[in-house]
């Protein structure tokens, strides 16, 4: 397992490298930020000046080896935009999106493999036809839409919830149950499809031979060898939040990742952009090792 | 001896199983309608489309009051909603189409190749699907609408760059499995290349899984094309898709629904048809389950 | 309480597919005494396992149904029960095992968890269901039984896990153990122990034993009473004796008479000691990591001749297959085959030699494409050899030899799906005809048929031998058709070649106790010989138990 | 880990602030659009840093008053002009910091020198003292002499958008807990979610009624809007005419931006006035009003609001007369000019809400006129590419879609800026006019107002550089509990002094 671990940092670790290399000289493709940085009627001597202190006006090679001195003392450099550590920066932000993405997938795990399990018992049932039909509509609606839209509908006439912001956990209901939506559609099929193979499987029928209830038979015998494929997808999409659920953070005024990132891009803060990336990527790392590790704990027949 | 039968033509095959599934059927009907649409709409409809006309703003769906054109009702500048879905039909799905069909041809090529080569060129191959993986979609999407022109072109290349690796690892590892079955070695034993165990007996067995995967990208591809347009980055006016009508439709959701409602249900529509499409097309093409759809073929004899 | 444990009366069980109505089960009735056993003999798709499933309660509905008759347990229909009460039934009062234990075992969970839940269901603590656990995994004679409560099922051998599904069944000490052709998958040596431990858990408990199986030997090794199935109806029901002894059905008798191993033993080929042999093997070994899975095997096989290699599971049989189609690359050894090295050959020589070896595998469900018509599948190998056939040709050449391997040339734009197994095995053989090989490799190629199609295969590759002078490399693990078929034998232990000979020689005078010990628990279809063989038996196997050795 | 835990803290105390109901306290709650992520008093002159700031927390010597009476006095109490190039202005007596410090010339001279400090770039330096160099000097306590090269006559309405803060002060990077002498103190920043400031009870001036103001931020407008709507903010400084629904809470206020396309007048065909002319004649620009733009979007003849010095009066709003912009394009054709080459609308997506549609129609329009035309939407920086120089050489003809934003009074930057042939955005290139905008720029009084109604009589009437559209409005909403009357300063600034409650 050590060795396993050890050899996943490895990759992980060179992975992470050559993301580093392809965001630091793609994101300085964009173009250069002194012109959002400074009024629009800047001079050009001030112009000159920004770009001087930012080390702007360094070969491209210069920078990128600045950089790279810098991350080895795990500096990240300052924020161009706010004037502060980007780490810093990133650091504030990035514990709303995680608590955000750990909320709703362990909502959407839980009801994704509750309501598919069942679906996957009486396949092609009512039960099932319905729940898939709406997953599915779900998951194909533009979740900026459905955001504002229960907004309209939850806060602003019935006032059940506040629109938007932070600060009490009424106001965690409606940005979760936005993000709650596709990846639920996506994971209550994979269930439902995983389910419904497993429930064919001879160890199924062993169990019945034994007088084993159905409820047990669904959520004992067959959901845990079920699960296996489903964790890789809820892997992907943990991950997928992770890097930001910036259309939900934007519209509830979260101060997450997403909405910090595509900010940075906008503003072509690079510093951010790579922190922030390395941050995700890192957590992302992390989420994946602790995915292998719940596959050793449901199957005991993988071993690293 | 008698002789071996000729097959019975292919799209007679096609046709009698389609009836079989009528849920297929409706879908397929409806891809059709989209796709005529599509090449045909814009050459009708251009100009209702995209004329504005400020003093018919905003037309309430559903009357005929301002002409069968304006059944849908008006955008904010008065344009014909029904008009503009038609004629943005043709970027929307030419769009999807070719970033997902894009998306899978390189994914399973690579995929192809990480599955059936030495294990450094496969580490090679998912390492850079992991970057790929890890990368900002939203960074890239800015990286290349910037860099080079907020073209359809470019906006298919970013959304199928970052659709890649699904498709990837989905066929290394339905490749790993395939490839220690018994058939592919018995066309080992048989001599056969490498190509052609790749061609003739892996790929057939992944494609299926890979056309599940695509028809549910179609979805994902609009709406990650609508989420640009929403945050300004995807297709830019004049141009029309479905994603940027909603986008643009969202800042009048209270007083005409109707803008964003549309060009929505136009994409779930269209991700519905497709699936259902997806879902017939797994049982036609696997021979073992075929006979499902050849049944009704019998009844209807 | 009675004697009589289970009636069945007049079951008769529907599939509703979409092909219609199918009848599993016809009109069936039989009934089981208390210690007794009682084997329902029939081929796959007789109805036997169904009739199993109908009893407790394992037919999904839709789409079977029970449409008619009743069963009876303790006085009461089953049939009439609600489903709570039904279910309580299960494991209690009757249990069932089933064929490939593994599969039937939840891969997920402890052993020990899986036995003592057949308790917990019914209301035993669980300190105590544990307890029992415990002492059911020694009775059913798991070693380490302590420490192996807590391991999951893939850590056993398939004997060991057989067992553990006993002592699953055995949990609730039920009136009733059906098993449902629980050797079936099994070495012939373990065969024999499981056999031998349900008789004796048998005699312990007074059980009524419910067997299924498609093996006379089985029949003749246990059964008190044998009901015989076909097509879903019984056909025939009488002692083991005496169904063996005097079939009344037609079906029975060609059954019995498609058991093979009962013909006399061939006498030497008639091969000229001086040709040279088509394929000379010398000191062959294979190792996985650490583990040698071929130790320095020396063989040769002469043309026209049929080689047999037996051995058990994990004997190394099939590694000396594949690592002589270069399926995987051997690591010691040469392999001549006409003046050639097999094994240091180029990639285009390789290819050269496919068309001269061929294979035929085990499943020939997992060795067609699904997604390929036989069309496809056989004319494959022109496509891949364009030498040997031009492509106008093929359509002729493909119904040709369709009608060699006893199938109709329409059958050509079908599916594999569409055969049976024993018509897929033809499939697989006309494959490998296509390309006119000197040699075809058959790995366990009939274990998987039913008895009566297992002969028709033997028949028709003793005609190829015959008509096409093809050497054939035929491993198997069953004993009775080696000894139909070969003419030379190659027996196999742990990875080496132990004993090689004739087949009347090892058949007749085995020299190794392991050969000695294998013949021993091969099972003969007359249970009067069968039991004479028992006694045999049972002095070997302490002799082996003395003998670690020798036992591997 | 700080946010983790005080959102978590905060999922904990559900009760406490689980549905704001405002009931009879003295708090407001604001929303910005974007979120405030730097909060430095130098870097005011944003609109959003400046909501929160700008005379709230740091006060400037000078201010301009927003209902047309000029420029007041704040922390100065007058100011006169010394000489050619020195300003003397006179500061307030017994003004404190919010850190208790005293008031005095230093901090003026100090809070100058680090906006023009080189080690942070502060947006207020570029934008009031580009190209200037000045030099400074403390006569007394109260009592400061700034020099500048060249003369700057303007430079008490510069000062208006100096904020002062206390001597010390780090010049080298962004404060995070500005210190000034406003009437209230910037108590508490939530990175991310809100700003608290509170009142401050050492003011020098006349205590406001708000107590203490929570910012929070929200670039969805729509949602920004509903906040107000079901109580759970005050105001919304700036929001979309499309969510500006409700007359009794939806204001509208000049946001001082004037929109206006850029004509290129170096690039055929646009570099002939005909097509110029006609090009302005093929808008229809009331078909805007009250549809896509709000009602109270005013027409403008040049790119500065009459509240200017030098607006000229005499230019009047382009008629809409496609008949006469079809006859100019014959005109020009028969002259040789190349009208079928097509022109390129640049527009800048988001510039302000409805911008995307407004350029459509605009294009439509165009190409009624019988203009061969197309539209391009594109991201701020990448606009920039297009408005600012350097041009790329082979661009093609363009109209640049732009809103230009000049609320201090005087068109210097503006003339020199959009204008002058060395401006940074100015697309023409006219001798005259560059020597008018100099001498302009130079001169004061009555002569400086002249000077400028000439120089925008060249641009609008006599070269016609531009197609000037509207001078636009913004809309606030707010609470029916508050009255807060949203101005031109809006924009800017928002004085929780000026907040009273109902």
């Amino acid at each position: 397992m050590k060795a396993f671990i050890g050899k996943r940092a490895i990759s992980s670790v060179i992975s992470l490298v050559g993301l580093i290399i392809m965001v630091f000289f793609l994101s300085r493709l964009t173009g250069d930020p002194t012109a959002l940085y400074l009024p629009l009627d800047a001079s050009i001597e001030s112009r000159e000046l920004f770009r001087e202190l930012h080390g702007l006006n360094d070969s491209i090679w210069l920078q990128f080896w600045n950089y790279v001195q810098d991350i080895a003392r795990l500096d990240f450099g300052d924020s161009i935009r706010r004037s502060r550590p980007a780490l810093e920066v990133v650091l504030e932000a990035f514990p709303w999106t995680l608590l955000l993405a750990f909320i709703t997938m362990i909502l959407v795990t839980f009801f994704a493999v509750l309501i598919g399990s069942l679906a996957a018992f009486r396949a092609g049932g009512v039960f099932d036809r319905f729940t898939s039909t709406f997953s599915l509509i779900g998951s194909s609606a533009p979740d900026f839409w459905v955001a504002i839209v229960a907004i309209v509908i939850f806060a602003v006439q019935l006032r059940w919830l506040p629109t938007s912001g932070t600060g009490t956990i009424w106001h965690w209901i409606l940005p979760i149950t936005v993000l709650f939506i596709r990846p639920f559609g996506l994971i209550l099929q994979v269930v439902r499809g995983s389910m419904i193979s497993v429930l064919s499987s001879a160890y199924i029928k062993t169990a019945r031979a034994k007088g084993v209830k159905t409820r047990p038979i669904i959520f004992v015998h067959a959901l845990r060898n079920a699960m296996l494929p489903v964790i890789t997808v809820i892997g992907d999409q943990a991950a997928a939040m992770l890097n930001g659920a910036v259309v939900v953070e934007t519209i509830f005024g979260f101060p997450g990742i997403g909405k910090l990132m595509i900010d940075s891009i906008l503003q072509r803060d690079f510093t951010v952009i790579l922190a922030a990336i390395m941050v995700t990527a890192l957590a992302i790392f992390i989420m994946n090792l602790l995915i292998d590790l719940a596959y050793t704990l449901l199957d005991p027949r993988i071993r690293y | 001896m008698p002789e071996i039968a000729e097959p019975r033509p292919l799209l007679v095959q096609i046709y009698r199983m389609l009836m079989a599934d009528k849920f297929a059927l409706c879908g397929v009907i409806f891809l059709i309608i989209l796709a005529v649409s599509a090449i045909f709409g814009p050459i009708f409809l251009e100009d209702a489309a995209t004329r504005p006309n400020l003093r018919g703003r905003n037309a309430p769906p559903l009357s005929m009051e301002n002409g069968w054109v304006n059944f849908l009702g008006t955008d904010s500048v008065g344009r014909s909603m029904l008009a503009r879905i038609l004629v943005a039909s043709r970027n929307t799905l030419q769009i999807s189409f070719i970033s997902v069909f894009v998306a899978l041809s390189i994914g399973c090529a690579l995929g192809l190749i990480a599955g059936y080569s030495t294990p450094r060129t496969s580490n090679l191959i998912l390492r850079g699907a992991d970057i790929i993986m890890s990368f900002p979609s939203l960074l890239l999407a800015v990286i290349v609408l910037y860099m080079l022109e907020p073209s359809i072109f470019n906006l298919v290349l970013v959304l199928a760059i970052t659709r890649v690796p699904v498709y990837l690892r989905t066929t290394r590892a339905e490749v790993l499995e395939v490839r220690e079955r018994m058939f592919v070695q018995a066309a080992v034993v048989m001599g056969a290349s490498k190509r052609r165990i790749i061609l003739r007996h892996i790929l057939p067995m992944v494609i299926p899984t890979l056309i599940t995967i695509a028809t549910l990208d179609f979805a994902f591809v609009m709406l990650a094309e609508s989420s640009l347009s929403f945050l300004g980055i995807g297709i830019q006016p004049p141009d029309i898709t479905w994603g940027l009508m909603v986008a643009q439709g969202r800042p009048y959701l209270v007083q005409a629904w109707w803008l964003a409602f549309w060009p929505g249900l136009a994409i779930i529509l269209t991700t519905m048809s497709l699936n259902l499409l997806s879902i017939w097309m797994r049982t036609a093409l696997d021979p073992v389950q075929r006979w499902r759809l050849e049944i009704g073929r019998k009844t209807n004899d | 309480m009675t004697n009589r444990l289970l009636e069945v009366n007049n079951l008769s069980v529907e599939f509703h597919t979409v092909q219609g109505r199918v009848h599993a089960v016809r009109d069936v009735s039989f009934h089981l005494d208390r210690g007794e056993t009682l084997a329902i003999l029939g081929e796959s798709g007789s109805g036997k396992s169904v009739s199993a499933s109908a009893i407790m309660n394992l037919i999904d509905t839709p789409p079977g149904y029970i449409t008619e008759g009743s069963i009876k347990y303790d006085g009461q229909n089953l049939l009439d029960l609600p489903r709570d009460e039904r279910r309580q039934i299960n494991g209690r009062k009757i249990a069932m095992i089933f064929q490939d234990p593994l599969a039937h075992l939840n891969p997920v969970y402890k052993v020990g968890w899986q036995i003592s839940e057949a308790m917990r269901v019914h209301g035993v603590p669980n300190a105590k269901a544990d307890a029992r656990a415990l002492d059911l995994m020694h009775r059913v004679g798991i070693p380490d039984a302590e420490a192996k409560m807590n391991a999951y099922p893939h850590q056993f051998s398939g004997g060991q896990r057989q067992r553990i599904m006993i002592a699953m069944a055995l949990g609730m000490k039920p009136d009733i153990l059906i098993a449902d052709e629980p050797t079936t998958a099994l070495d012939v040596t373990v065969q024999a122990q499981i056999l031998s431990l349900l008789e004796e858990l048998q005699e312990e408990t007074g059980m009524g034993l419910l067997l299924i199986t498609h093996d006379l030997g089985v029949v003749a090794e246990t059964a008190d009473r044998v009901v015989v199935m076909n097509k879903g109806e019984i056909v025939e029901t009488g002692t083991a004796a005496s169904v063996y002894k005097d079939p009344q059905n037609d079906y029975t008798k060609r059954l019995i008479a498609a058991a093979p191993g009962k013909a006399p033993l061939k006498s030497v080929p008639d091969i000229t000691p001086e040709d040279e042999p088509l394929l000379q093997v010398q000191h062959l070994s294979k190792r996985y990591g650490a583990v040698e899975a071929l130790t320095d095997a020396s063989f040769h096989v002469m043309p026209g001749e049929v080689v047999a290699v037996v051995g058990e599971s994990g004997s190394g049989k099939s590694t000396l297959a594949k690592t002589l189609l270069r399926l995987q690359e051997p690591s010691g050894g040469t392999a001549m085959y006409k003046g050639r090295d097999l094994f240091s050959l180029t990639e285009r020589e390789l290819y050269d030699m496919r068309r001269d070896i061929q294979m035929v595998f085990q499943d020939p469900t997992q060795s067609l494409n699904p997604r390929m018509t036989i069309y496809q599948i056989i004319s494959e190998a022109w496509a891949i050899h364009p030498e040997i056939l031009p492509k106008d040709a093929w359509r002729a050449r493909v119904s040709e030899l369709l009608t060699k391997v006893g199938l109709l040339p329409e059958h050509a734009h079908r599916y594999p799906h569409q055969f049976s197994g024993g018509q897929r095995q033809r499939i697989a053989i006309a494959r490998a005809l296509a390309l006119e090989p000197k040699m075809i490799v058959c790995d366990e190629a009939v274990s998987a048929l039913d008895v009566s199609i297992q002969a028709q295969v033997i028949a028709l590759l003793n005609d190829l031998r015959d008509t096409m002078n093809i050497s054939f490399m035929f491993i198997a693990h069953d004993l009775p058709v080696v000894r139909d078929f070969a003419d030379r034998v190659i027996v196999m232990q742990a990875g080496r070649i132990v004993e090689t000979g004739d087949t009347e020689t090892i058949f007749a005078h085995p020299v190794q106790t392991y050969t000695k010990a294998l013949l021993a628990a091969s099972l003969e279809p007359d249970p009067e010989v069968q039991a004479l063989r028992r006694a045999e038996r049972k002095t070997l196997l302490m002799d082996i138990q003395a003998d670690p050795d020798a036992a591997r | 880990m700080r946010n983790l835990n005080s959102c978590l803290i905060g999922a904990a105390l559900v009760t406490m602030t689980a549905m704001p109901v405002m009931a009879q306290d003295r708090n407001v709650t604001i929303v910005l659009g974007e979120e405030v992520d730097v909060v430095d008093p130098c870097m005011s002159s944003r609109s959003n840093v400046g909501r929160v700031i700008l005379h709230n927390v740091s006060e400037t010597l000078t201010e301009l008053g927003d209902q047309g009476d000029g420029l007041m006095p704040r922390l100065a109490t007058a100011w006169e002009p010394v000489d050619e190039d020195t300003w003397r202005f006179t500061l307030r007596p017994d003004v404190q910091f919010s850190d208790g410090t005293a008031f005095d010339a230093e901090d003026v001279i100090y809070s100058i020198e680090r906006t023009n400090s080189d080690q942070i770039v502060c947006d207020n330096s570029a934008k009031y003292f580009g190209g200037l160099e000045v030099s400074m000097e403390a006569i007394d306590d109260l009592t400061v002499e700034i020099t500048t090269s060249p003369a700057q006559p303007i430079l008490p309405l510069l000062l208006s958008g100096v904020t002062v803060v206390p001597t010390g002060t780090d010049a080298s990077a962004f404060i995070t807990e500005p210190v000034g002498t406003g009437p209230y103190i910037f108590s508490e920043w939530n990175i991310g979610q809100n700003i608290i400031l509170t009142r401050n009870d050492n003011y020098w001036g006349e205590t406001p009624e708000v107590e203490s103001a929570t910012y929070v931020f929200r670039s969805d407008a729509a949602v920004a809007a509903a906040m107000v709507e079901t109580g759970e903010a005050d105001i919304v400084p700036s929001m979309s005419v499309l969510d500006a629904t409700n007359p009794a809470t939806d204001f509208s206020y000049p946001n001082s931006e004037t929109f206006f396309l850029r004509i290129d007048t170096d690039v055929a065909p646009l570099n002939d006035r005909r097509v110029r002319e006609a090009l302005n004649l093929a808008i229809d620009r009331e078909a805007f009003q009250g549809t896509i733009l709000a009602e109270g979007v005013i027409p403008a003849t040049q790119i500065v609001p009459p509240s200017t010095l030098g607006w000229n009066p005499d230019l009047q709003v382009w008629p809409y007369d496609p008949e006469r912009a079809r006859a100019l394009l014959e005109e020009a054709r028969a002259d040789g000019v190349d009208v079928d080459t097509e022109i390129n609308l640049i527009g800048r997506s988001n510039n302000f809400p409805n911008v995307t549609e407004v350029m459509e129609v605009m294009l439509a329009m165009i190409q009624d006129a019988g203009f061969n035309a197309s539209l391009r939407m594109y991201d701020v920086s990448e606009w920039e590419d297009f408005y600012s120089k350097p041009f790329a050489g082979d661009r093609g003809p363009q109209l640049v879609a732009a809103q230009h934003d000049n609320a201090k009074g005087d068109p210097v930057f503006t003339m020199f800026f959009k204008y002058h042939s060395e401006g940074l955005q100015g697309a023409v290139w006219d001798d005259r006019l560059d020597s008018l905008i100099d001498q302009a720029t130079a001169a004061t009084g009555d002569e400086r107002e002249a000077l400028w109604r000439e120089a925008f009589r060249v641009v609008g009437e006599e070269i016609i550089t531009d197609i000037p559209m509207f001078h636009m409005v913004g809309f606030a909403r707010v609470s029916a509990r508050i009255n807060f009357q949203p101005t031109i300063a809006t924009n800017s600034e928002l004085q929780l002094a000026q907040i009273t409650f109902n």
